[in-house]
């Protein structure tokens, strides 16, 4: 992220939205809004002394809850840029109207209460799509206490209390009571692999993370016991394999293949009550942490990206690629690319080996003057075309524009690199003027016409 | 099969390319059989048949007209079956009223790997039309 | 009603290109379409019964021109839809709305007195008077309006600038215009073929009811004359006109309001209405839709649901 | 001359029709249409057809040749076909009809061998007008409902039957049959009487027509006259007198067919040009071209003979209600 930042090249929005998109591959026009910081960025140095006096206190959203931020905070240390953001819902100058502490404090007068959003619009030529993923709400297993039992967290509240510069100080612990957990139950396929309740895809990442967390609690803590529930291992990638095992077989986790049914507290400790499938006996263990390998799902806010780029969504909600296998990075919109759990649950390594092919495909793209694109696209017959533009509004790809005709008259015109080939307009077109080459009209009544003709003269013989 | 002695009918079949051509190939590559009345025409997605294409086939002597697509979802173009969908459903309720027997016109999807599935599509729509005989609306038009 | 009709054109006269309405036609049994210019030929205007051109069908060729137009409430439901398809602007246009009870069906009118010979027409609360050398006739007019007025849904004009007069309930449940559709479904479908080749048979390829569509905005370009595509042989078998009235209704699928100007146009008498009813009930039951009626609303088949209720999955 | 009863006249028919195609008036629906007689059939003679007669002698669409290709030869078929055949029942105004016709497919230097065998072989029996509608106007374009010019047989409507006077050989011919007796004396003075009273003046004079429409060509007059003209065919295919085709090709299971059909002057394609031009664009210069055929072009090639045989046609059929007797006052009154 650094490194992008400073790439002269390279120009880093965050905190930004996408707000309208128009045109097509080559010619995107884009307009982009930037949420107000109320810090100006070009006089912020990022010194910190407003985070560091900021007197408001508000749960950290980058803990998960498990601890606080100011009012006035940068999300996480790294973040770029080195900015803080004011969150004018809890901040005392918005909620009292009494507070200016930051303001005062800033040595060099950045904060500004009157900052509004500012949408700005640039031109780009290919859009590549990373808007990444969601975590199952497990609250939606009840009987796993998640949300009600405080000691029963998901992976990622356990990443961040073994993260140095987390909640915790690097420290795990249960968050009830701030011990050190003797022994830790993991369960994976939270949320993944259940049609009913949950989602019926395997997330892919879950029992690497979960291995990981294993030998993490094992370095941790080195007497603690790990014991994870599974439905199956999946790790078919390279080195991965091995990974499980060193869990199992350095680290001694307890591996055991089977549904936990339900968890509960008594006294200060955690009753894990399941099944072992492989020799059918049914299991109940003390517990002092539970973590839930919650699945990945596709995010909220890929509905209205979708909308925006006219982009397919699965039946879960991911984006859909050109083709499974022949164009996993390309979409039906010509010029936009996917990267990234976006377009389905993936590793690390599949993840990034995705967004350099789509870095690629933008490369190849923009390598070349003209575009090639492929014959069976549509054409309009100007002299035909009446300007109703049913065409345009049966479109999937949106590529149809308007086109004033030498004698006047609004036409409707394909671009050519958009047109995704399927004749819609063809089919719509009242009068016959737009047709999708190699597959007109004529050329197809001429197969109707050859078939039946043939027909016709076979039985009069 | 049971009452397909006799001659040959007519029939057209407009077959998107990518599921439903796809899964008559399966059908073919695994080796069922299929009755070989139905002629196949191929088009990009079933959104590209437009509904004159199917009343053509009737006007120029088929005896039935089957158009078949991708699931609904599954489209290859992201939602040229749906305007398919419409479009076909009226055409079948309106054929009937213009004196076109209901049956001889269908449309369903199959998707590439229905292998199985587009054969008894396949089968029991040329049954179907066998029972209700060559279409005799045109003959004494020449 | 008709000195508020001419009241109100004389005073927007002057901010339109022209207004369209109805004049006195060659016998006293004919209206005709008039195109108003100037004040001096305000008072040409006419409102009768006998006013039964849709004058929305002029409306998209007179695009970019201000223009003026008179409206039943059929008529009003035409003009919608073409705002609907954005096919003509609002502001291009002046709806002169006329709550209309009923207009006739001449066709009925033959039936009852010799519509070649009438010297004179007159009209009483009801009922019309025709005189012909021979005879006087007084006919009841539900006797003689066509079927589509005796069950009319909208007889106010559902838009408009002025209205002139006032707004008139929708009339109630009528037979008659059902009974046309219902009729051929009664039949089988072999039985129904028969019927539209007979009806069929004569039709003379004028393209009347194509060009009295207020809807049909092809026109010149209209697929049914091309050669490319090539839809329809030139050729003059009973198969080709059926074919081109198929083309007709699936072109107007989903934006026919059932204004009736088809049949009337109709110089062979063709029943054309039918068909159109029939694919308006069809779209009703399917999609629960009326074309022209509602603002904004997009003709069904341009549009789609991802899970369409009312249609049934494939058998297979 | 000859008395033809009304209740003889099936029999009639049914003789002729052992000889010839018989053509006569039917009513369908609300309509007239001229249909070939089979027994049963109730010729509707009272009536002027909705359409007039010309697609016995013009057909809407026939085919010119059939053409092939076999073993890499061209195969070309003749079609001409012209059985014998009686038109029982046009009136004056169809008649004159096929006089206009003949001007131009009858014409010495270009005859069109389709249009004459069937002409040669065709009789027409006319019955003439005693009520005209209140579209008549064929006295004022140079016909009239007493006028026989173009018929081989009359026939004039009397009490129970028609008083039959034969005009050519072929009319002649078929007063032979035992249906047509002797007239009375009575029939005779009787039909006299009919005749003064079904004289019909005409409507406006059309002297000078040609010259007011050449003046009139660039003016607003054809704009406003065709305003509220929708562009359909109805006048031109329902007019006696329109004579324009068209020619295209067909597939055929066998090859391909040549086709004549009736095309007409309203229509945009009429005069469409491969490059896109069209010279008549918009409907104002195509019914002025309507108008100038009949009134202007034509009467100066033949005779100063009008194409229009005011039978009305155009005025009832027209989904508008446009008058051409409208447009010819309008017209004849140009410049004054």
């Amino acid at each position: 992220m650094l490194e992008a930042s400073q790439d002269p090249r390279i120009k880093l929005l965050t905190y930004a939205e996408l707000e309208e998109v128009k045109g097509y591959v080559g010619n995107f026009e884009v307009k982009i809004r930037k949420k107000a910081r109320l810090i100006d960025e070009t006089r912020c140095t990022g010194c910190g002394l407003c985070i560091e006096r900021c007197p408001t206190f508000t749960s950290s959203e980058w803990d998960l809850g498990l601890g606080q931020r100011k009012a006035v905070y940068k999300p996480f240390p790294q973040a770029i840029p080195n900015v803080p953001v004011i969150d004018s819902e809890v901040c005392g100058h918005f909620t009292t109207g009494l507070c200016s502490v930051c303001e005062k404090i800033c040595p060099v007068g950045a904060v500004d209460w009157n900052q509004r959003d500012e949408v700005i619009e640039e031109r780009f030529g290919a859009l590549v799509v990373a808007t990444g993923f969601e975590l199952f709400d497990p609250s939606l297993y009840g009987e796993y206490g998640a949300g009600r039992i405080k000691d029963v967290i998901t992976g990622l509240h356990f990443e961040r209390m073994v993260n140095p510069s987390g909640p915790t100080g690097g420290h795990l612990v249960r968050p009830s009571d701030f011990t050190e957990p003797r022994r830790v139950v993991f369960i994976q396929c939270v949320g993944s692999r259940d049609a009913e309740r949950g989602v019926p895809y395997c997330s892919g990442i879950c029992c690497m993370y979960t291995a990981k967390q294993v030998i993490l609690l094992k370095e941790h803590i080195p007497e603690a016991e790990a014991v994870v529930f599974y439905m199956d291992i999946r790790a078919p990638a390279k080195g991965y394999e091995e990974f499980i095992r060193r869990a199992q077989e350095e680290y001694g986790a307890i591996y055991i293949r089977g549904r936990v049914g339900r968890i509960y507290e008594e006294d200060g400790k955690l009753i894990v009550q399941g099944t072992d499938t492989l020799s059918g006996q049914a299991l109940e263990l003390e517990a002092d942490l539970v973590v839930l390998a919650t699945g990945v799902v596709a995010p909220q806010e890929g509905d209205r990206i979708g909308q925006l780029l006219a982009l397919a969504r699965d039946d879960y909600g991911f984006f859909t690629e050109l083709h499974p296998k022949l164009a996993p990075v390309e979409t039906m919109s010509s010029g936009i690319y996917l990267a990234g759990c976006c377009q389905g649950p993936k590793d690390i390594p599949a993840s990034v080996a995705q967004g350099s092919a789509a870095a690629g495909k933008v490369m190849a793209l923009f390598s070349k003057d003209e575009l090639e694109s492929d014959p069976q696209v549509a054409q309009v017959k100007d002299l035909r075309c009446i300007g109703c533009f049913k065409c345009r509004d049966v479109c999937p790809y949106g590529a149809i524009e308007e086109k004033e005709t030498p004698w006047k008259k609004m036409v409707a015109r394909v671009v050519e690199t958009v047109c995704g080939g399927c004749g819609l307009c063809t089919a719509t077109c009242p009068t016959g003027a737009i047709q999708l080459q190699n597959f007109t009209d004529n050329q197809l009544l001429g197969e109707v016409e050859s078939l039946c003709l043939g027909w016709r003269r076979e039985s009069a013989a | 099969m049971s009452g397909m002695e006799e001659r040959e009918r007519r029939i057209v079949g407009f077959l998107c390319n990518w599921c439903s051509y796809g899964g008559a190939d399966t059908a073919g590559v695994a080796r069922l059989q299929q009755p070989t009345d139905l002629r196949i025409l191929r088009v990009p997605c079933s959104g590209r048949v437009n509904p004159l294409l199917v009343v053509k086939a009737f006007l120029e002597g088929a005896d039935g007209v089957l158009v078949s697509g991708c699931h609904p979802g599954d489209c290859h173009y992201v939602e040229g079956n749906y305007y398919a969908r419409r479009r076909l459903e009226l055409l079948k309720r309106f054929l009937p009223f213009m004196g076109i027997e209901p049956g001889r016109f269908e449309y369903t999807w199959v998707s590439s790997s229905e292998g199985q599935r587009w054969q008894k599509v396949a089968t029991e729509f040329v049954e179907e039309i066998h029972r209700l005989g060559p279409f005799a609306g045109w003959e004494d038009e020449g | 009603m008709i000195d508020k009709l001419k009241e109100a054109v004389r005073e927007h006269l002057e901010e339109l290109e022209l207004v369209i309405g109805y004049g006195e036609g060659y016998d006293p049994l004919h209206a005709t379409p008039i195109f108003v210019r100037r004040p001096e030929e305000v008072d040409r205007l006419l409102w009768n019964p006998l006013c039964v051109y849709n004058l929305a069908t002029y409306l998209y060729g007179l695009k970019g021109k201000k223009v003026g137009v008179v409206v039943k409430g059929c008529d009003s439901r035409s003009v919608l839809q073409l705002l609907n398809e954005g096919l003509i602007s609002r502001e291009e246009v002046f709806l002169f709305g006329l709550p209309c009870s009923g207009v006739l069906d001449l066709r009925k009118l033959a039936e009852r007195v010799d519509v070649g010979r009438v010297e004179e027409v007159s009209w009483q609360e009801g009922k019309i008077l025709v005189r012909t050398r021979e005879k006087e006739e007084t006919i009841p007019l539900e006797e003689v309006l066509q079927d589509r007025c005796l069950s009319c849904p909208y007889p106010t004009p559902l838009i408009y600038d002025v209205l002139l007069g006032d707004p008139l309930p929708p009339k109630g449940e009528n037979e008659a215009l059902l009974r046309q559709v219902k009729e051929l479904e009664e039949l089988t479908p072999p039985e129904r073929l028969r019927y539209w080749k007979e009806e069929l048979e004569r039709c003379i390829r004028c393209y009347a009811c194509r060009n009295a569509c207020p809807l049909c905005v092809c026109q010149d370009w209209c697929a049914a004359e091309a050669r490319d595509p090539h839809w329809i042989s030139m050729r003059d078998g009973v198969k080709e006109k059926w074919m081109w009235q198929v083309l007709h209704a699936l072109h107007l699928a989903g934006r026919c309001t059932g204004c009736g100007e088809c049949e009337r146009a109709c110089p062979m008498g063709i029943p054309l209405l039918r068909i159109r009813m029939k694919i308006n009930a069809e779209l009703r039951e399917l999609f629960d839709y009326e074309a022209g009626v509602k603002e904004g609303e997009r003709p069904p088949l341009l549009t789609y649901q991802v899970s369409e209720p009312k249609i049934e999955e494939p058998k297979w | 001359m000859k008395f033809l009863k009304r209740e003889d006249i099936p029999g009639l028919l049914g003789r002729l029709s052992e000889r010839f195609r018989v053509y006569v008036p039917v009513k369908r629906a609300e309509v007239v249409l001229w249909r070939p007689w089979r027994e049963g059939v109730q010729p509707a003679l009272e009536h002027q057809g909705t359409e007039p007669p010309k697609a016995v002698l013009f057909p809407r669409s026939e085919t010119l040749l059939r053409f092939g290709c076999e073993r890499k030869e061209v195969q070309v078929e003749e079609t001409i076909e012209a059985p014998p055949t009686v038109i029982f029942g046009s009136r004056p105004c169809d008649a004159r009809g096929f006089l206009i016709y003949d001007r131009v497919f009858l014409d010495e230097g270009n005859p069109d061998p389709y249009y004459r065998a069937r002409r040669e072989a065709t009789t027409i029996v006319t019955v003439l007008c005693l009520d005209p509608e209140r579209t008549c106007f064929c006295s004022t374009v140079g016909g009239g409902p007493l006028d026989e010019e173009g018929s081989d047989l009359v026939l004039l409507p009397l009490e129970g039957g028609y008083l039959a006077k034969a005009l050519t050989p072929k009319g002649e011919a078929l007063l032979g049959d035992g249906a047509f007796v002797e007239a009375s004396e009575g029939q005779l003075s009787e039909a006299e009487r009919l005749r003064e009273r079904a004289k019909m003046e005409p409507l406006l004079e059309l002297d000078g027509i040609p010259e007011r429409f050449n003046e009139s060509f660039t003016s607003d007059l054809w704009e406003r006259v065709s305003q509220k003209c929708i562009s359909c065919g109805a006048c031109t295919f329902l007019c006696p007198t329109c004579y324009c085709f068209n020619i295209t090709d067909e597939r055929t299971p066998e090859g391909a067919e040549r086709l004549r059909n009736w095309d007409a002057c309203m229509f945009y394609h009429y005069t469409l040009e491969a490059s896109g031009h069209n010279p008549r664009p918009t409907k104002a210069e195509r019914y002025r071209n309507r108008i100038g055929h009949k009134f202007s072009y034509y009467p100066s090639l033949y005779e100063g003979l009008f194409a229009c045989c005011g039978c009305g046609r155009c005025i009832k059929s027209c989904p508008v209600s446009l008058d051409i007797r409208e447009v010819l006052r309008e017209l004849v009154s140009y410049g004054k």
